[in-house]
């Protein structure tokens, strides 16, 4: 697909890694104040989608992208599974998604047991599966029709 | 009242969108809103008039606070229309790549 | 020397986000930040030895104080035209021919003019603006193109080349 | 037994996204990743249902009761859901094993099993959760994977059918999202176990609720006002994909939430109940006499699965009518009993009979009946296997689906509904002359004008259509009493005390 004008081009390349911190740092600070992993992943997912219609992308390299984030989502699901099962075996009383950890004092970045790792994993999962979504339309749209 | 019968029109203007347009495009923008009515229903049912937002901080009063429920569940259901709409976006892109159109009524190799 | 330059921005960005000195607030934010470099640096700006000269930061401010004030004669401007009974626009699109080398500087020059009432900067084609105006005064190229662009850009130039 | 019950969830949705990862460096990982765990959810199933009686109930997050209220997500494993969770994995592993070869055709072969994986856990998850919104969460799972799976050979017609599904689908799950809406906004809990115990709310507002959630899942079980999909999307899916969505996905994601949902969440109503009966009687005539006319195969069974599933319904409606007007429970429990005994006959024999017609496509390329004939001889196993599988769905004896049938029909006699008995009959005649036809045509006229060598298919297809075939003999001995009594009594014991569900629930 082809990219965008100057202006818009200029701007991507400095607004679009803020907009990726703001993104962590919604994810990070998920479990103290409103966000969390969905929200935080969106917003990571949308540095990406704007640096690709900034700057537009050639079609072999954005499939080479979906089966790397395809393979990150994959990831990021079994890696939440595996919080999961893990208070299946850890905890005394078999107890799936059980909060296993030290929570730690409230208000803290460092509390809530394993409710920041869960974030965090679901904001990897969110931005890639919302980036993958987004450069699936566009290799379908741009793609040699069969 | 008067915002659930917002939300109702609402939801019936996303029904009519479904019924009558002939365009895929326009189907899938009225499931679209279809769902954000449906979202919004769910989320005035945990409002509190004057209630403040369910978080653990120093304002928050044990008895005057918006039911946090309603709004996990919307963003669960956030998330599957999130998926449902990509997925029909995808289909509706594919199908134009076979038939070259997007008009419902030229799309009928099903029949019977 | 690029990637370290992002880094610290970024840090920065991210100690101005969270606002407290805790040690794992820190430690997120180095690793967040580092993050942040790692994926973004390929596509960030080349010229970035420009944010390491204190100069260019003093005419940046000087700018930002004569933005403001360009901003508000050109409120009052537009608002005079919106409200008075007549109505005296005359909407025209003018092809302004800037100076300025680097596209950072074109990119800034045309968003400044952008966020002054009155005016719109459609697009940028090599180094011709072409300009959206609510009141065309006059054809002359040297005249719009004074009015338009002239105090803006001679500040630019110090702060971006 | 408690702590293995979230296996049911984990499992599937763990082995598709390791099927997703380790999938592009082994070849055909998928394939023995996908059979492994469905042969261990079977056996899982069968150590349930042989070992443990009455209700076991599981709160995820291990959140303890505050009060008599639910805090965690429940899952509930009842005789109901053992008996669904039977077929889910059994019928499953076989469409499965069926698929090993089937799917050779396609570029995307590694993500057919990561779907068909997902549509499990769905499917799963929906049958043992205990409160409605995570039961919503895994019906969109299911759902949106079948979407994907109806669409997977990309071709005209299955991208259509998948669009047509998916616009009924998604307004079918807002209905139903509505309904749950309604049902916090009334009761302030989601835990069905919790709903019922909040008994009684006024009559509309349950008339209203039950009307969403009867539109909602009706539209996913396809019964008659709400069936025009299911032609399109269960004819133009992948072979195994139509046995998948036929016999199992209608009644996981349709058939069980609306039997659990008016038995044990609402309180039985004459109204509903009356509804019910209607809409099945209505779905068994409709789907039947639609499937006559039919020239593809495939759109031939899936019309009859309309009648097939419009015959369980009828029977739970007769049994419900019967337990509103506080009638003899026996007769009720005899009409549930034909209802699952159908249910899950109807698993085995419309899996194996779209097998059947997978296997014909696979070898000839063709779908039409009036291009196909002359099979019999050079496709021994699939013709033999589709033969069992057409008498036992018209009803002859020994085969399983005769059993079902007549006790549908006693059960409708000796609830005096007669004209219901008639019709019943009467619709059994009419799906044998349609399967006679499929018979004819497919197997025994003349032979159709094929370009190249027409072979049996491989071995892996032929096993699983043998081992269907073999269920359809065996599940014939669910009517002795002692395997009866394990196997469907307690589910058939879940509809008739429908009142103690909530007290073996939450305790």
């Amino acid at each position: 697909m082809k990219g965008m004008t100057i202006i818009v081009r200029k701007v991507t390349q400095f607004i679009a890694p803020i907009i990726f911190l703001f993104g962590l740092y919604i994810v990070f600070y998920g479990h103290l104040t409103p966000g969390g992993g969905f929200a935080g992943g969106v917003i990571m997912a949308s540095a990406f989608i704007l640096q690709i219609l900034a700057n537009g992308e050639i079609l072999d390299k954005l499939r080479q992208e979906e089966s790397g984030l395809e393979f990150l989502e994959s990831g990021a699901i079994l890696g939440f599974l595996i919080i999961a099962g893990l208070g299946l075996i850890i905890s005394s009383s078999f107890v799936f998604f059980s909060n296993f950890i030290n929570k730690g004092i409230v208000g803290k970045l460092l509390s809530a047991g394993m409710i920041p790792l869960e974030n965090i994993i679901v904001g990897t999962e969110v931005c890639a599966a919302i980036t993958t979504i987004f450069i699936a339309l566009v290799v379908f749209k741009d793609e040699v029709a069969l | 009242m008067i915002p659930f019968i917002l939300c109702l029109i609402l939801f019936l203007i996303g029904l009519y969108g479904i019924i009558t347009q002939k365009n895929l495009i326009k189907i899938i923008i009225g499931l679209a809103i279809m769902e954000y009515s449906v979202n919004l229903f769910l989320i005035m049912i945990g409002y509190i008039e004057g209630g403040t937002a369910p978080i653990f901080a120093e304002k928050f009063h044990l008895n005057n606070y918006v039911d946090p429920l309603p709004q996990a569940m919307i963003l669960t259901a956030i998330v599957i229309g999130l998926a449902t709409t990509a997925l029909l976006l995808a289909m509706a892109i594919r199908l134009y790549r076979k038939y070259g159109t997007f008009d419902i009524r030229k799309i009928n190799s099903l029949k019977g | 020397m690029k990637k370290i330059t992002l880094f610290i921005i970024l840090f920065l960005i991210w100690m101005a986000f969270s606002f407290n000195l805790e040690t794992a607030n820190i430690l997120s934010g180095v690793f967040a930040a580092l993050l942040t470099t790692l994926i973004f640096s390929s596509r960030f700006l080349t010229s970035w030895k420009k944010f390491y000269n204190p100069v260019r930061y003093f005419w940046l401010i000087i700018y930002i104080i004569i933005f403001v004030w360009e901003c508000i004669k050109a409120n009052f401007d537009v608002a005079y035209r919106v409200l008075s009974p007549r109505m005296p626009i005359k909407p025209g699109i003018v092809k302004v021919h800037s100076s300025l080398k680097t596209e950072i500087a074109k990119v800034i020059l045309a968003n400044s003019i952008t966020m002054t009432p009155g005016t719109i900067t459609v697009d940028i084609i090599d180094s011709d603006l072409y300009v959206h105006w609510i009141y065309v005064k006059s054809d002359d190229p040297a005249y719009y193109t004074k009015k338009i662009i002239g105090r803006f850009e001679t500040l630019l130039k110090r702060i971006f080349e | 037994m408690n702590a293995w019950i979230p296996l049911y969830v984990v499992i599937p949705l763990a082995s598709a996204f390791i099927m997703a990862i380790l999938g592009r460096l082994v070849k055909n990982m998928g394939k023995v990743i996908l059979l492994i765990e469905l042969l261990f959810l079977t056996c899982l199933t069968l150590v349930f249902i042989l070992n443990s009686k009455g209700t076991l109930s599981y709160n995820v997050g291990g959140f303890p009761d505050v009060g008599d209220i639910p805090i965690a997500i429940y899952m509930v494993m009842d005789g109901l859901t053992k008996l669904l969770l039977l077929i889910i994995s059994a019928v499953g592993f076989i469409t499965a094993l069926f698929s090993i070869s089937y799917t050779r055709e396609y570029t995307a072969e590694r993500k057919f099993y990561i779907l068909f994986s997902l549509m499990i856990a769905g499917m799963n998850g929906m049958v043992i959760s205990g409160d409605i919104f995570n039961i919503y969460v895994f019906l969109e799972i299911a759902a949106i994977s079948s979407y994907i799976l109806v669409a997977f050979g990309v071709e005209k017609h299955q991208l259509e059918a998948s669009f047509k599904y998916q616009v009924l689908g998604c307004l079918a799950s807002l209905l139903i999202l509505l309904a749950i809406g309604f049902i916090y906004w009334g009761t302030g809990t989601l835990n069905i176990a919790d709903i019922s115990r909040q008994l009684p709310y006024s009559a509309n507002f349950i008339k209203f609720v039950s009307l969403l959630f009867l539109v909602g899942f009706g539209l996913k079980a396809a019964i008659f006002p709400f069936h025009s999909w299911l032609p399109d999307a269960h004819s133009s899916a992948p072979s195994p994909i139509s046995a998948m969505l036929s016999g199992v996905l209608i009644k996981a994601i349709g058939l069980y939430v609306i039997f659990r949902l008016f038995f044990n969440m609402f309180a039985l109503n004459a109204d509903i109940a009356m509804t019910i009966l209607v809409l099945g009687t209505l779905s068994m005539i409709i789907g039947g006499l639609m499937a006559i006319g039919q020239w593809d195969m495939k759109r031939l069974l899936a019309y009859s699965s309309i009648s097939q599933m419009g015959y369980v319904v009828m029977a739970v409606g007769i049994g419900m009518t019967i337990m509103v007007k506080d009638g003899s429970k026996t007769i009720a429990a005899f009409a549930f009993l034909g209802a699952l005994l159908h249910l899950l006959n109807h698993s085995v024999f419309k899996s194996l009979l779209f097998l059947n017609a997978g296997a014909v496509e696979y070898s000839t390329g063709i779908r039409d009946m009036r291009k196909l004939g002359g099979l019999a001889e050079k496709m021994p196993i699939t013709s033999k296997t589709s033969l069992i599988a057409s008498l036992s769905i018209s009803g002859i004896p020994p085969f399983n689906g005769f059993f079902s049938k007549l006790i549908i029909i006693l059960a409708a006699v000796r609830a005096h509904y007669y004209w219901l008995a008639f019709l019943a009959v009467a619709v059994s005649v009419v799906t044998i002359s349609y399967f006679m036809k499929f018979q004819k045509y497919i197997f025994y006229n003349k032979p159709g004008e094929y370009d190249n060598q027409i072979k049996e298919v491989p071995a892996p297809m032929s096993i699983a259509m043998v081992i269907l075939a073999l269920l359809c003999l065996m599940l014939s001995l669910m009517v002795i009493p002692s395997i009866r009594d394990q196997f469907i009594f307690p589910a058939v014991n879940v509809l008739i005390k429908n009142l103690q569900y909530s007290t073996a629930v939450l305790g």
